[in-house]
């Protein structure tokens, strides 16, 4: 597939939130602020890009046995690496992230573009694959999160809009997180034209899809 | 005992895994279609959180914290925990065939719950004795199993209602889960009330 | 910074690492699950659906028989003659024809052309939950209810919904008889794909009360039982069934239908 | 047995040990990932002016309490008060509310700063509003947080979890004010 395929495709056609469902913790963790869903959004990215690259270098090398574990040390290196960097020049947002910035370890987008795409395909694919993926996180938290901050806490950025509009405190709270985020699907589905929800989420989208036995079997995760 | 009763509720109640602190969305959104698999995954994670913590906390306090290595723990808690998914996963597999084949599709999805690390660190963070976290692990496993439980209920009905095209299916599934969680904030005072 | 710092950590992993691949590695050896391999190379040839046509309990099950208890290869229908020939290769058994079914709906219940409603019904959109009221809101308690759970269940998108009663196209049918099993009035039945005659109608009510309710009904008159060369049609409680296998397709049943619910298809 | 065996853990280990030790590396040269000890002084200027009006320049003082969530005490150069840096339990966990209150020679607040907080953004973060901070000026120990308007301050509405950790900070701001008050030479 030419690479600009491999990038374009992860931001909307197989956009992993909003399409393929994938990372939704931190999608409705982090983004009671927009800010905060541009600053996951983007470590996010990084982490995916390395992570992808390191991965799609050593697919051949890892065996069988040992394949999970060694991707997700590799992952969590990046992570803490991303945490440092973030703990020591941007100390808001990592106050604000909090324990999130360290789950973005077990996000399963990264996991699974690891386990499904990067295994396969050489590193420049698998890069660009991870950029694509990574913009389509972060287009997606800003989306959400820019609606979460408007509503909730009637700002946007952090600029106040003016007390006029008394903010709704629902939506800064966790019910409110999953009340926009199943409406912005609902609006990606007209704009799509029902296209990706005819896809069933079976178990191509699971990153466990290539470990795990029972995909034979038809199992639907 | 009162304390570690606090923790246990609040773990299930408030301040719950799944609704409030929003840990392991993905599995709660992907296996509750039917309420069989939710179940399977509720057990299967609340033993493997249990574990999880019996493993990482001895390993923190022991090799981590004397030689001040805290920034290592993500690293080597999920180290860790993968292991443990994947044993318990060949040694299902081996032993009990018929657990492996309701369970099997939901191991390895344990590994990327986010649930699972999440309350190994914060066992961590809010610096808990080894009982407290053991309790909080209890909970959490317990308040993700009573979340998956009751919203598999929920969403069986919600597949089944009369909706409009674009609401069908996932954001129907959410909007389901959004409710759920408000009734979950109703909690709040109660683990205070009981307990003071 | 000491150089211990770096050394501490670099300790503590080589003994995890070494501790971690131990401990996967052995075990996947002396607990790795005994499989036979040609089981499993059936089992890849097979569509994998669990759907039952085989008589088995599942395609495992099935390729379990086909390797160790000898059963036959081609009655898998929804894997056709393409898995049957596979099977056969793997076996080296002789490779069989498999006969070719595909499902068909026996009913015409359009409302308002054929048939009317009894009650308008907004409850949980499927089948199964409205045949619960009063056997469902159609006049006719055997008519199809449209709510599509068999379309639901079909993994090849075969059956359609138009104007309420459900339709199967047979070039996407593979024969797996999963909405069979789906229907709450047992609609959807089972026809050799080379036989094209059916009887659309499942309506055990008689005579009067059918003419009553719909204009497609069998009305159980016998007539088609009586004219067909082959005793291919029986009446069985007020309605009319081929059994496929002794069906010629000579269409004679359809002339003499007078309520023209005999159809080809 | 080599395939199976060896390899596997030869890779495992080498990933794990080849990242703990970049990530020991990073860690040490850096130093960024310690977090640092005591406000900056940049930042403590900040904060003065809410938290020790009268003061003229907030200096570290190093010493240590062993309560739970303190995190630094700092002493006025020209003696007026102090001012202690804790953290305290907020709505969303332990550490979630970062706060600095200054002291005035006899003992009463002279001003709260919330550096940070984790509370709800739009419900929580009310508590930690510097107006409704100011209505802390001038209390003394024991201070009660109540809805009903019986305490020394009034909680506010569908943020009372958030206004009574705000409350507990304070008392525990208190306590180890009583405890350093000797060595801060006040």
């Amino acid at each position: 597939m030419s690479y600009l395929k491999t990038f374009t495709k992860g931001i909307i056609k197989e956009n992993p939130v909003l399409v393929m469902l994938l990372g939704t913790c931190p999608t409705l963790a982090v983004t009671t602020l927009a800010v905060n869903g541009l600053g996951m959004g983007l470590a996010t990215t990084f982490v995916l890009v390395c992570s992808n690259i390191v991965i799609s270098l050593l697919k051949n090398v890892i065996p069988k046995e040992v394949r999970l574990p060694s991707f997700i040390v590799i992952i969590a290196g990046f992570v803490t690496f991303v945490s440092f960097m973030l703990q020591s020049y941007l100390p808001d947002l990592y106050s604000a992230l909090g324990v999130f910035l360290s789950l973005i370890t077990v996000n399963c987008i990264i996991l699974g573009r690891a386990e499904m795409f990067a295994s396969k395909n050489n590193v420049v694919a698998s890069a660009l694959d991870g950029l694509g993926m990574g913009v389509g996180f972060t287009f997606a938290l800003l989306c959400i999160g820019i609606i979460r901050e408007l509503l909730g806490s009637g700002s946007f950025f952090g600029i106040s809009l003016g007390d006029w509009f008394e903010p709704i405190g629902f939506f800064a709270q966790s019910a409110g997180g999953f009340f926009v985020f199943g409406v912005v699907i609902a609006v990606v589905n007209v704009i799509s034209h029902y296209k990706i929800s005819k896809k069933k989420i079976g178990c191509a989208n699971c990153p466990n899809a290539a470990a795990c036995g029972a995909k034979e079997e038809g199992a639907e995760a | 005992m009162k304390e570690l009763m606090i923790i246990l509720f609040s773990a299930i109640l408030v301040e719950n895994f799944v609704l409030n602190k929003f840990m392991g969305i993905c599995p709660f959104l992907g296996v509750s279609k039917k309420m069989s698999s939710a179940l399977g995954m509720s057990a299967a994670v609340t033993f493997v959180m249990l574990m999880a913590t019996a493993l990482t906390y001895p390993i923190y306090k022991l090799l981590l914290e004397p030689f001040s290595l805290d920034y290592l723990r993500v690293v080597v808690f999920i180290l860790i925990i993968a292991l443990f998914v994947q044993l318990t996963e060949i040694i299902i597999k081996r032993f009990v065939p018929p657990l492996y084949h309701s369970l099997g599709v939901y191991l390895p999805l344990i590994t990327t719950n986010c649930a699972v690390l999440g309350v190994t660190i914060l066992n961590i963070d809010n610096t808990y004795t080894f009982a407290q976290s053991m309790f909080n692990s209890l909970g959490a496993g317990v308040g993700f199993a009573l979340a998956l439980v009751i919203f598999a209920g929920v969403r069986e009905r919600v597949d089944a209602a009369d909706l409009p095209k674009a609401f069908k299916g996932i954001p129907a599934t959410l909007i389901a889960a959004s409710i759920v969680s408000l009734s979950f904030v109703g909690f709040s005072g109660i683990v205070e009330g009981i307990f003071k | 910074m000491t150089v211990w710092d770096i050394l501490i950590p670099v300790f503590i992993f080589i003994g995890l690492g070494v501790f971690a691949g131990l401990l996967l590695s052995v075990f996947s050896k002396i607990f790795a699950v005994k499989t036979d391999e040609k089981v499993e190379e059936v089992v890849a040839a097979l569509p994998g659906l669990n759907c039952g046509v085989c008589g088995f309990s599942g395609c495992e099950n099935y390729a379990q028989n086909i390797v160790h208890g000898g059963a036959k290869t081609n009655r898998c229908v929804p894997g056709g003659d393409e898995a049957a020939k596979k099977i056969s290769a793997i076996m080296g058994t002789a490779f069989e024809d498999v006969t070719e079914c595909v499902a068909f709906v026996a009913c015409e219940g359009k409302v308002p052309e054929n048939t009317s409603d009894l009650y308008t019904y907004d409850g949980e959109q499927s089948c199964a939950a409205c045949s619960l009221y009063y056997k469902g809101k159609g006049v006719c308690n055997y008519g199809c209810l449209g709510y599509g759970d068999c379309a639901n269940v079909c993994n090849f998108g075969a059956i359609s919904l138009d104007s309420g009663v459900a339709k199967v196209d047979p070039t996407k049918c593979t024969g797996c008889t999963m909405c069979t099993k789906a229907c709450p009035n047992g609609l959807l039945k089972i026809r050799e794909l080379a036989k094209h005659v059916v009887v659309t109608c499942a309506s055990c009510s008689g005579g009067k009360q059918t003419i009553a309710n719909c204009k497609h009904g069998c009305i159980g008159c016998k007539k088609c039982e009586k004219t067909c060369p082959n005793g291919a049609i029986t009446v069985t409680n007020q309605v009319a069934s081929i059994d496929s296998a002794l069906c010629t397709n000579c269409k004679a049943c359809m002339e003499v239908c007078p309520r023209g619910c005999i159809v080809e298809l | 047995m080599y395939k199976s065996i060896v390899k596997p853990t030869l890779t495992l280990t080498l990933i794990a040990v080849i990242v703990g030790a970049l990530l020991a590396l990073t860690y040490q040269l850096t130093g960024v990932g310690n977090a640092s000890t005591g406000i900056a002084a940049d930042k403590l200027a900040e904060y003065q002016p809410t938290v020790l009006p009268s003061a003229s320049k907030l200096v570290q003082a190093n010493v240590t309490s062993e309560t739970a969530g303190f995190l630094g005490a700092y002493v006025d150069e020209g003696g007026t008060g102090c001012a202690i840096n804790i953290s305290a339990k907020g709505y969303h966990g332990n550490d979630s509310l970062n706060l600095l209150i200054g002291f005035d020679q006899n003992g009463a607040i002279a001003g709260i700063y919330a550096i940070s907080t984790q509370e709800t953004p739009g419900v929580g973060t009310k508590a930690t509003e510097p107006d409704y901070l100011s209505a802390y000026i001038g209390k003394t120990a024991p201070v009660t947080v109540a809805k009903d308007g019986s305490g020394d301050i009034d909680a506010i509405a569908n943020a009372t979890i958030s206004s009574n950790a705000v409350g507990d900070a304070v008392n525990q701001a208190f306590a180890i004010y009583e405890e350093l008050k000797g060595e801060l030479g006040l």
